[in-house]
């Protein structure tokens, strides 16, 4: 077993704790900070397999990003552990951890039956951001720019749930949040 | 490598293009409303209304242009432009729909019609996308828009958890879908259609893998269409979100979804065919089945529509299961039918609502024939036509979509499909029983506001084509079908 | 070089375990952070795949993915608050006024 | 040929749906009314254009038109009438106006819509007797469940609703199957042609299928025992015009698709299910004639007197011989009229009593001794009295059974006898013996007038002629009749000369093998 075997062994390990601990923790803040370090740990994944920039852009939009995002709005609404309602339907936990675990089950017997070939050290040019660079502005602009448009709906989108105009005082709405 | 910055061609989004054109004009208009108080509010329907009919033009002006692509990740052909059409019915339907209905629900109506155009523009792509990376993106963009569509109504519960529900579910089968595709690109190494044909063509690619893709979009795509299984959330999305998005995403989302589905197993996979066929034809046998069964026990008017709306998605997938192209012009057939049919229908539902609600019982129906003749008469053409009922445009749809299954070797899928119609019509029957021959009750009125003429416009607009198409069939396979059948594109 | 399999098989873990967690968490936020990881989770098929055809598709996909992870989030968040501003919780457990 | 006009037929399925819309722009009730019957009148004086621009003796189909409908799939908007359709277009146009103004008499609820269904409905009835091709067939054959389930639903009996759903959804879910089986004969023959369809062969397992499919929608339109559950709802709910249309045009339908489609289009299916269907058709006959013995209430009578006269109709479409054809074919006008006159007698009996039970009268003959006279003669013809209309065609269908096989035509003869007992049997009822109740008084019951009589009186002055003169009809029928069975015959020789040679191959080989 050489080195880097050990390594992978090492962060994949961390990588599924961390995702375990994501969902089992009792606290939304425990989850949110178990999703940081499981980033991180994939970011160290990404490093490995050639994909330095994607790396980069790893830690920044999603340690960065979307997990502080997601711990903004655990202050905005308060973390305090949830209880249980009355009457939910306790068999669905396991029904989902069973359902998991079958696909689980299928998807490692097709991929193990994948034969074991070693990878290429050079393989993508060592990830060198500017090749990644041109083949997404060369050869995907039309993803760059669907992307653009769906980074505007999600703008757009966001604006009109969170913010209300100052005159909005419809007698309905006045009705129906009382 | 950096010339094919020069190769852009742009046929393949121009429509949606025209819709993101139309978007930011509406955005800025209703910016202009805010800074200078200019009463620009009321015009912005119509604003969005002549972008939604440009497009149109667009798109069939490039129905008679040759086939073009865009770095083979997208694609301009007959079918692209047609399901362009089916989007840009619903949406046009659903804007004159949502007039008056929207104001008293929100007050940013800018924003709104600039996601319904946004949304069009998502779903457009879809039916043009040619590579998994843009299907994704393109789903994406308008499923993330009909999350925010769905929530709406912020005061209200039903929305609010319409909205949440449709977006935690729908993030979770995104979840799958792009899961699917990462498990193709791995089994082919690419994400173009063509080229996945290519490798499977010259036995590169790793079969299970594949499998395990496939699987995995079916079920993303099919939660987007509402296949059973993957229907659960449609009922409480369709009756919490506000009734003209309701109308408007049982059309857009099936037809966008619907196409690309058809795209991506034609181009892709059509070495695979006897398998995905079956495939699709047993989620075609449960997704009807289970439909039209829960269908008949509803009573909430737009649940009703939501698992008629289901059963519908099963006959549709007939048409794709097959394969050929045939079957997928049957689908597109049954796409702008239903378009018609399924929007007069929600026009109805809105007459029905009253102020501050988003949905309207069953009840409301008893009698409507003696207080409102009109409105009672062409709902029942809408429902007849849903139904399957000839001379309606819902007996055509059904019609050249089996006809396509038992030309593909389906009939049992075929008479499977008649049977369970035969069911449908016992639901649609009871909505005409009520309105004609129940006495009306305190309940069945339609006030005063509800009543405006952009519904009336789209009531008779959608009770003109449902008949227009049923006599009259090849005004839309005239239309959409006038060059040679380009098959080679497709498949 | 560790084998692709390995990648691969563990992605497959981390999908599984955040596809548990959507469907017996009751909390919207960690079922968002769950949909989250599964998305990561394809990332890293997606980079591991890359690797293997010795193509840049993958990291393109991944380029994407994350784009939507990004508006997801945000698009998800928006509506989490506005929940949460009219029923004061995010236990799905009271998404459910209609029938699942 | 005294008036030839082009789109003939174009013009008789397509006036009444004309007239409909005007009769719904139409201001007050009035003006609808007359509107409508004017309509039906033209279309009848229209339609007998057909019979005067006749050719005798042409076997084959007349004033054909035929255009593209629908490209992609070679559907065609195709008309013709022959000798087996003629008779039935006519007795559509015929019985119309009769239906109408017997409405305009006694329908006072939402005018307008009725007259307008009414006319809608006459459109797909002779648009299903014109069609020549399958889809705008079955478009048509569709079509008329609409404004017949409105008929009932909305202007008739007590338990109109129930029956008029039951009506539509077991006609439609009979003719489910039907599309299916229509695309795989499309698709294993390549023709939605319905002359063309006659005469080419077919596999025999489409025709298995296909034959059975074409035949549970027809067995429940027409309807033959046991599908015939919806009937008797239907018919007792239904408002007397209804009835008369429904007995007398739309049971037609279903007997005609038999008699178009299933038995010559899949003739070695039709072979093989024939004696199961005959049997089916004779149990219809017992059984109908049986129960309608038992009712008390005069229009279930009749209602279950069409399960027994159609099962004569179906028997001689079975037998698929001359006389079995030819007499099934003027059998159905025949009881277009008949049991359209009864369904018309009971009718203005109930407006005057506003009771349909067999007990509350009785001797009526003297206090209504026109109406108990006409009610005779119309009770004769149905029953096959010998001069009058009904005896010509029994009389042929069970000459036509009895080449067939002989069993089912004397077990049809017991039929005969039946129904003799219970149309005498209501007859006695109603007409003889002491008046019991006062209703039935002179004083209280009013005999027919003048406007009731011209409805009645066409009707019986065509039963003394088609019963004294029916070669006036044999003669247009008889060329079609035969031609069709001759190409029927051609098509099944050619069939097992085609699976002969296969025989002897097989044989050769097992010789060999000795």
């Amino acid at each position: 077993m050489d080195f880097a075997m050990i390594f992978f062994i090492l962060v994949g390990a961390l990588s599924v704790a961390t995702a375990v601990g994501v969902v089992t923790s009792k606290v939304a803040v425990h989850s949110a900070l178990f999703l940081l370090v499981h980033f991180a740990t994939l970011a160290i994944l990404y490093v490995t397999l050639n994909a330095q920039f994607l790396a980069a852009a790893q830690i920044i939009v999603y340690a960065g990003g979307i997990v502080i995002l997601i711990l903004f709005v655990i202050m905005l609404i308060g973390s305090a552990p949830m209880e249980t309602r009355a009457g939910y339907r306790s068999w669905v936990p396991y029904a989902g951890l069973a359902l998991g675990v079958l696909m689980l089950a299928g998807m490692a017997i097709t991929i193990l039956q994948m034969p074991l070939t070693p990878l290429d050290p050079n393989a993508n040019q060592g990830g060198v951001p500017i090749v990644l660079g041109v083949e997404i502005y060369a050869q995907n602009i039309l993803l760059v720019q669907l992307a653009a448009v769906l980074l505007l709906v999600a703008l757009i989108g966001a604006l009109l749930l969170a913010r209300r105009p100052k005159n909005d005082e419809s007698p309905i709405s006045n009705l129906q949040s009382k | 490598m950096n010339s094919a910055l020069t190769e852009l061609n742009l046929h393949a989004v121009l429509p949606a293009l025209a819709m993101v054109i139309a978007a930011a004009v509406v955005m800025l208009l209703d910016i202009l409303n805010r800074k200078g108080k200019t009463p620009t509010l009321a015009l912005l329907p119509w604003v969005a209304l002549i972008g939604v009919l440009a497009t149109a033009g667009v798109s069939i002006w490039l129905l008679s242009q040759p086939v073009s692509s865009f770095q083979g990740m997208a694609i301009s052909d007959e079918r692209a432009q047609a399901l362009n059409l089916v989007v840009l019915t619903g949406a046009a339907l659903a804007i004159l729909l949502s007039v008056r209905y929207i104001p008293a629900v929100n007050r940013q109506t800018g924003e709104y019609y600039t996601l319904i155009l946004l949304v069009s523009a998502g779903m457009m792509m879809m039916g043009a996308a040619t590579d998994l990376m843009v299907v994704f993106l393109a789903l994406e963009t308008f499923s993330l828009g009909l999350y925010i569509l769905a929530g709406l109504n912020r005061d209200n519960r039903r929305s609010n958890e319409a909205a949440m529900k449709y977006f935690l579910l729908g993030a979770f089968a995104s979840a799958f879908f792009v899961y699917g595709a990462a498990f193709v690109y791995g089994a082919t190494g690419s994400t173009r259609f063509d080229l996945i044909a290519m490798r499977l063509f010259d036995g590169q690619a790793d079969a299970a893998v594949l499998a395990i893709g496939v699987t995995m979009l079916i079920a993303g795509f099919g939660f987007k269409v509402s296949l059973a299984p993957f229907h659960m959330w449609t009922p409480d999305v369709y009756q919490g979100s506000p009734t003209p998005v309701t109308a408007f995403m049982s059309i857009g989302t099936k037809a966008a979804a619907f196409a690309a589905f058809y795209r991506f197993f034609a181009t892709a996979l059509p070495t695979e065919q006897p398998t995905w066929g079956m495939a699709l034809g047993i989620l075609a046998v449960l997704t009807m089945t289970l439909g039209n069964l829960v269908a008949l026990r509803q009573s909430s008017l737009k649940r009703l529509l939501a698992y008629s709306s289901i059963a519908h998605a099963g006959y549709l997938l007939v048409g794709l299961a097959t394969a050929t192209p045939a079957g997928i012009d049957a689908a597109l057939y049954y796409l702008i039918a239903y378009a018609f049919m399924n929007m007069g229908a929600f026009a109805v539902v809105i007459l029905l609502e009253r102020q501050g609600e988003m949905d309207a019982d069953g009840n409301r129906l008893r009698g409507l024939a003696k207080r409102h003749p009109q409105v009672a008469l062409l709902m029942s053409v809408f429902m007849f036509s849903l139904a399957g009922v000839p001379p309606f445009a819902g007996f055509f749809a059904k019609f050249f979509v089996f006809a396509a299954a038992v030309q593909g070797g389906y009939s049992w899928l075929a008479a499977v499909a008649m049977l369970n119609s035969a069911i449908g019509a016992w639901y649609y029957l009871r909505i005409v029983v009520d309105m004609y021959f129940a006495e009306p009750s305190d309940e069945t009125r339609i006030e005063a506001q509800q009543a405006s003429i952009p519904v009336a416009m789209t009531l008779g607009i959608a009770a003109v084509f449902t008949v227009a198409l049923g006599v009259l069939p090849w005004l839309w396979t005239g239309l959409v079908q006038s060059g040679a059948v380009n098959v080679v594109a497709l498949r | 070089m560790v084998p692709i399999t390995y990648y691969l098989i563990l992605s497959a873990i981390i999908f599984t375990i955040g596809a548990v967690g959507v469907l017996s968490r009751r909390n919207a936020l960690i079922i968002i952070m769950c949909v989250e990881m599964m998305l990561n989770s394809v990332n890293l098929t997606l980079i591991a795949f890359a690797m293997q055809w010795n193509n840049l598709n993958g990291q393109v996909f991944v380029f994407m993915v994350m784009a939507v992870a990004a508006a997801e989030v945000a698009v998800g968040l928006a509506i989490l608050i506005a929940h949460y501003g009219l029923s004061k919780s995010t236990n799905i457990d009271d998404v459910n006024l209609m029938k699942w | 040929m005294t008036l030839s006009i082009p789109y003939l037929l174009t013009i008789i399925t397509f006036l009444p749906l004309v007239g409909a819309v005007i009769v719904m722009l139409a201001p007050g009730d009035g003006a609808k009314k007359w509107l409508a019957l004017a309509t039906t009148i033209v279309t009848f004086v229209v339609s007998l254009l057909l019979w005067t621009n006749w050719q005798d003796g042409y076997a084959g189909m007349q004033f054909v038109e035929d255009a593209v409908w629908f490209a992609p799939l070679g559907i065609r908007y195709a008309l013709g009438v022959d000798g087996i359709s003629l008779f039935l277009v006519l007795l559509t146009t015929f019985l119309m106006p009769i239906a109408v103004y017997y409405s305009i008499l006694y329908v006072d609820k939402r005018v307008g819509a009725y007259m307008a269904l009414m006319l809608l409905l006459e459109t797909a009835m002779i648009g299903v007797f014109v069609a020549l091709d399958l889809v705008l067939f079955f478009v048509f054959f569709e079509a008329s469940l609409i404004p017949m389930y409105f008929l009932i639903g909305e202007w008739g009996g007590q338990n109109r609703v129930y029956a008029a759903v039951k009506f539509f959804l077991y006609t439609f879910a009979g003719s489910a199957l039907m599309v299916v089986a229509i695309l795989i004969v499309y698709f294993s023959v390549g023709t939605f042609d319905i002359v063309a369809l006659q005469s080419t062969p077919m596999p025999l397992a489409v025709q298995t299928w296909a034959f059975l499919a074409f035949s549970l929608a027809f067995a429940v339109k027409t309807p033959l025992f046991p599908f015939h559950t919806w009937l008797p709802d239907a018919h007792v709910q239904a408002p007397t015009a209804g009835s008369i249309i429904l007995a007398g045009v739309l049971l037609k339908m279903g007997t005609y698709g038999f008699l178009r489609l299933a038995m010559p289009v899949f003739p070695q299916a039709a072979e093989q299910f024939g004696p199961l269907l005959a049997t089916l058709a004779v149990i219809g006959i017992l059984y109908g004639a049986l129960v309608a013995l038992m009712q008390k209430d005069i229009k279930s009578l009749v209602a279950y007197s069409s399960v027994a006269h159609l099962g004569y109709v179906m028997l001689g479409v079975i037998a698929m011989n001359a006389q079995g054809v030819s007499g099934s074919v003027l059998q159905m006008v025949n009881h277009g009229l008949s049991t359209g006159a009864l369904f018309l007698m009971v009718g203005l009996l109930y407006e005057r009593r506003h009771t349909r039970m067999l007990d509350e009268f009785g001797g009526l003959w003297a206090s209504v001794p026109i109406y108990t006279g006409l009610f005779l003669v119309v009770a004769m013809s149905s029953a096959g009295l010998p001069g009058l209309n009904g005896f010509v065609g029994e009389f042929t269908i069970m000459l036509g059974a009895y080449n067939y096989m002989p069993i089912f035509a004397v077990l049809a003869a017991a039929g005969v006898i039946l129904a003799a007992w219970y149309l005498l049997t209501a007859f006695r009822k109603m007409a003889q013996g002491e008046i019991t109740n006062p209703a039935n008084d002179k004083a209280n019951l009013k005999d027919l007038n003048l406007k009731e009589l011209t409805m009645v009186i066409p009707l019986v002055i065509l039963f003394f002629v088609i019963g004294l003169f029916p070669n006036l009809f044999f003669d247009k029928i008889n060329p079609s009749v035969e031609a069709m069975l001759t190409t029927r015959a051609a098509l099944i020789e050619q069939a097992t000369a085609e699976q002969m040679p296969a025989l002897e191959l097989a044989e050769i080989v097992v010789t060999e093998a000795k």
